[in-house]
């Protein structure tokens, strides 16, 4: 009975500071949410970068991209080689009345066509322009954030750390080389 | 003709009072909950800090479609709200605010009040057992057992200031009161006030709407006017409970120049004590059955039993 | 009365005379309850639509199909607090004359109501000891 | 006739008519509902002669306790929410004849007992708390501290007999 006493005294004095204290709650339609880096508001299409290679559409939990293509022939670069085909895109539309956001589609394209932006106040009247096309998906592009800086503590992309390696080891090469070279001098003088 | 006239003042002054009060409290719990929440509570209803918001929702419950369950007892569902709401506003009538300023002085005023109180709940019972839904009827059965937890302390806190007062008038009470009541009334202040909230089923005593087990009680099949009725019962029931803890304990409109500003002194109580209601319910978790039952039997009774043996002996000493 | 400015605004507004006057404010008052509810139902009527539609009218059972009819039952579990409730409301009545008249008859009647009241509380403690106010 | 005497015979019938309904309504809920406007009615009856103290006991304990009291265990009990068919039996005049009788024999008791009575309302209120409570206390102790005693076997008895089996149980006070 006691402890309950002192946690109703508690209570009380909780929601009393509470009271008294400014309440920080961000005013959404009047101030700009404070969206967190990587925020996954709406997945936008690069256009450019599609190869129809269809594995988005094949990954998609909910199946939720529609993707229609058709084949076009490449006249051949060289005199007498085979003519070439390539995929070229006609449709390219996410039902986001469907789309649960997992983002699987971002990480299975190989071609980084898909991007997350941070872009959320797209609700429709209609369920039915909840299916964006590739225009519209298209314009999501122009939202979406140059990618976020590395940490400065983070180890160094594996990339510059390859390239950093092979250029040492070069410019060891060199100097050794150099070196010999001097030696050789020397021991030619 | 004139006490017709004087008739109808006091009677729209009542239902006036019966209107807006309940009105008042509930954009205060709006925000004060809000806020004790961190929180900002409702803000665009009215443009400053929302303060419409109980307005506009009158008006769409005004506006909504009234649904009828087909399984439910179809006259008693729509009398239900009517019984649970129009006991309060006959209550109001007996309430004093002021010296003289009274809907009707009644000389069982106390008893009066008590009695027309307990009738409230059975519109509350007649939705529950309407609805022919389990919610509501898990609900009904809910309400009555808590009312039975509760009734007694809440009758028996209430006896202890007439004893003191001896009257049973509401102004008598409230002229007899001094300061000095404060401490000595004090078991019993506490007493009525907790059973008088469990009456309310007001958190942390709302077993009854516990809404993560009964969606909402017995009101689960109610849709809006009739919804927005049970709604305001509820908030004209915290009016008339800090209406009469006030009267009753807290010495009305007692105060410096109660002559002159009596209504705002009592007024002013009665604010102070529905603040403490909506407080509460923000603070404390809700209570299980079992823990109710053992409060009002373990600790409400006895304690109220104490306060009228202090009473008894300090009225009969004091001749 | 002993306030006569607040009096003078609101004249006679304390009481009106004799014992069938002062219950005409409380009828009234209870008449305008049976008003305001039937204006309120009735201007709702006015005002809201009418849809009724067979899946619209079915009992709410949290999105499901209603199972059964709306009839649960509920053990016995706190049947004995009723008796409690009514017992000593009954006895609590009495309290309420007798608080007007204690003071003037003295410790005689102090002890009348205790004796009173020690004898239903002989049925509390019963209660208690043959376990019934325990939750089972 | 008077006003109030006229609100009286409103009250009378009420609580005369919505009693009928008590006992010939098919739904158990809506008698105890039925009940509630008799025992309404009847506290409008105790309150028009002037026993207030009464008519709001008649409130608090009759439509507050006991009346939830009995729907609480009309809800507890295999009652269902529709209309119970088995509930008249063909009793009807032998059950209409014995009510006439008991109320005959009740007038009679009560008139004769207190046929040439008159009390004055209108003056001081003869049923206030006030004098209830100076008239049990100065006169009628003895009934008082008896009726505890009825109270306790009351309650006593509730508890036996539902600790014997769980029993749906009727009103006890």
């Amino acid at each position: 009975m006691s402890s309950w006493g002192s946690g109703l005294i508690r209570g009380l004095r909780v929601t009393w500071q509470n009271l008294a204290r400014r309440s920080v709650t961000a005013q959404y339609p009047d101030a700009p949410p404070e969206l967190p880096p990587r925020s996954r508001g709406v997945i936008a299409l690069f256009e450019e970068n599609c190869t129809v290679c269809m594995l988005c559409a094949r990954e998609c939990p909910c199946w939720c991209i529609y993707i229609d293509s058709h084949k076009e022939a490449v006249p051949p670069v060289e005199e007498g080689a085979r003519e070439r085909s390539t995929n070229v895109l006609d449709r390219f539309a996410i039902d986001y009345s469907l789309c649960m956001y997992c983002g699987i589609c971002i990480e299975a394209c190989p071609f980084d066509a898909l991007e997350w932006s941070p872009e959320f106040e797209y609700a429709e009247l209609d369920i039915r322009d909840l299916t964006h096309e590739k225009d519209r998906l298209r314009e999501w592009m122009w939202t979406v954030p140059a990618p976020p800086g590395l940490d400065p503590a983070a180890a160094e992309p594996k990339e510059i750390a390859t390239a950093q390696k092979a250029a040492e080891k070069a410019a060891a090469a060199s100097q050794g080389q150099a070196a010999e070279e001097t030696r050789d001098d020397g021991g030619g003088s | 003709m004139a006490d017709a006239l004087e008739l109808a003042l006091r009677l729209v002054l009542v239902l006036g009072a019966f209107l807006v009060l309940p009105l008042l409290v509930g954009q205060t719990e709006h925000k004060v909950m809000a806020h004790m929440q961190s929180r900002v509570g409702p803000m665009y209803a009215g443009g400053f800090h929302g303060w419409a918001q109980l307005i506009a929702d009158g008006v769409k419950f005004a506006q909504k479609e009234d649904v009828v369950p087909a399984a439910a007892d179809g006259a008693v569902f729509r009398l239900a709200p009517a019984v649970a709401m129009v006991p309060y506003l006959v209550v109001l009538v007996a309430i004093p605010i002021g010296p003289g300023l009274v809907g009707q002085e009644l000389d069982i005023g106390l008893f009066f009040v008590l009695a027309v109180m307990g009738v409230g709940v059975l519109g509350t019972l007649m939705a529950g057992w309407a609805s022919a839904n389990k919610y509501s009827l898990l609900g009904g059965m809910r309400v009555a057992a808590q009312l039975m937890a509760y009734e007694l302390p809440f009758v028996l806190a209430a006896v202890s200031p007439a004893m003191a007062a001896r009257t049973l008038s509401l102004s008598g009470i409230v002229e007899a009161w001094e300061p000095w009541w404060l401490i000595w009334q004090l078991p019993g202040l506490v007493v009525f006030f907790v059973a008088g909230l469990a009456e309310l089923q007001r958190p942390p005593f709302d077993m009854p709407v516990a809404d993560s087990e009964l969606v909402f009680g017995p009101y689960t099949e109610y849709t809006g006017l009739r919804f927005a009725l049970f709604l305001l019962a509820e908030y004209a029931g915290i009016v008339v409970l800090a209406a009469l803890t006030t009267v009753l304990f807290l010495g009305g409109w007692q105060g410096p120049f109660a002559d002159q500003l009596g209504w705002l002194w009592s007024l002013t109580k009665i604010g102070v004590v529905a603040l403490l209601v909506v407080w509460l319910r923000v603070a404390v978790p809700r209570l299980r059955a079992d823990q109710l039952q053992r409060l009002a039997w373990q600790a409400l009774v006895p304690i109220a039993l104490f306060q009228l043996a202090l009473t008894s002996a300090v009225g009969v000493w004091n001749g | 009365m002993p306030t006569a400015a607040a009096a003078s605004i609101f004249p006679r507004l304390t009481r009106m005379d004799g014992y069938y006057g002062s219950y005409v404010p409380v009828l009234a008052i209870i008449v305008v309850g049976a008003v305001l509810v039937t204006a309120m139902f009735l201007g709702n009527r006015l005002l809201r639509p009418s849809r009724p539609s067979p899946e619209k009218q079915l009992t709410y059972e949290s999105g499901v199909d209603p199972v059964g009819t709306g009839w649960a039952q509920i053990h016995l579990r706190y049947y004995v607090f009723a008796y409690l409730y009514v017992v000593f409301a009954v006895d609590a009545v009495f309290l309420f004359p007798w608080a007007t008249v204690y003071a003037g008859l003295g410790w005689v009647t102090v002890g009348e109501m205790g004796v009173f009241i020690g004898i239903i509380a002989v049925g509390l403690v019963y209660a208690w000891r043959k376990g019934v106010l325990a939750w089972t | 006739m008077s006003v109030v005497g006229l609100l009286f015979l409103l009250m009378g019938a009420m609580a005369v008519g919505s009693a009928l309904l008590v006992v010939t309504t098919a739904r158990l809920v809506h008698s105890a509902l039925w009940l509630v406007v008799t025992l309404g009615a009847l506290a409008g009856c105790y309150l028009l002669l002037g026993a207030e103290f009464v008519a709001w006991v008649q409130i608090l304990i009759y439509v507050g306790a006991v009346v939830v009291l009995l729907l609480f265990a009309l809800m507890l009990t295999r009652a269902p929410t529709g209309v119970q068919t088995g509930l008249t039996t063909g009793n009807r005049v032998v059950a209409a004849a014995t009510a006439g009788v008991v109320g005959l024999v009740l007038v009679t008791v009560v008139v004769a007992g207190f046929g040439g009575a008159r009390v004055s309302v209108d003056e001081e209120s003869v049923g206030s708390a006030t004098s209830m409570g100076d008239a049990i206390f100065r006169h009628w102790v003895l009934p008082f501290e008896v009726l505890s005693v009825l109270l306790l076997a009351a309650l006593v008895g509730a508890i036996v007999l539902s600790r014997g089996r769980a029993s749906s149980g009727e009103e006890t006070p």
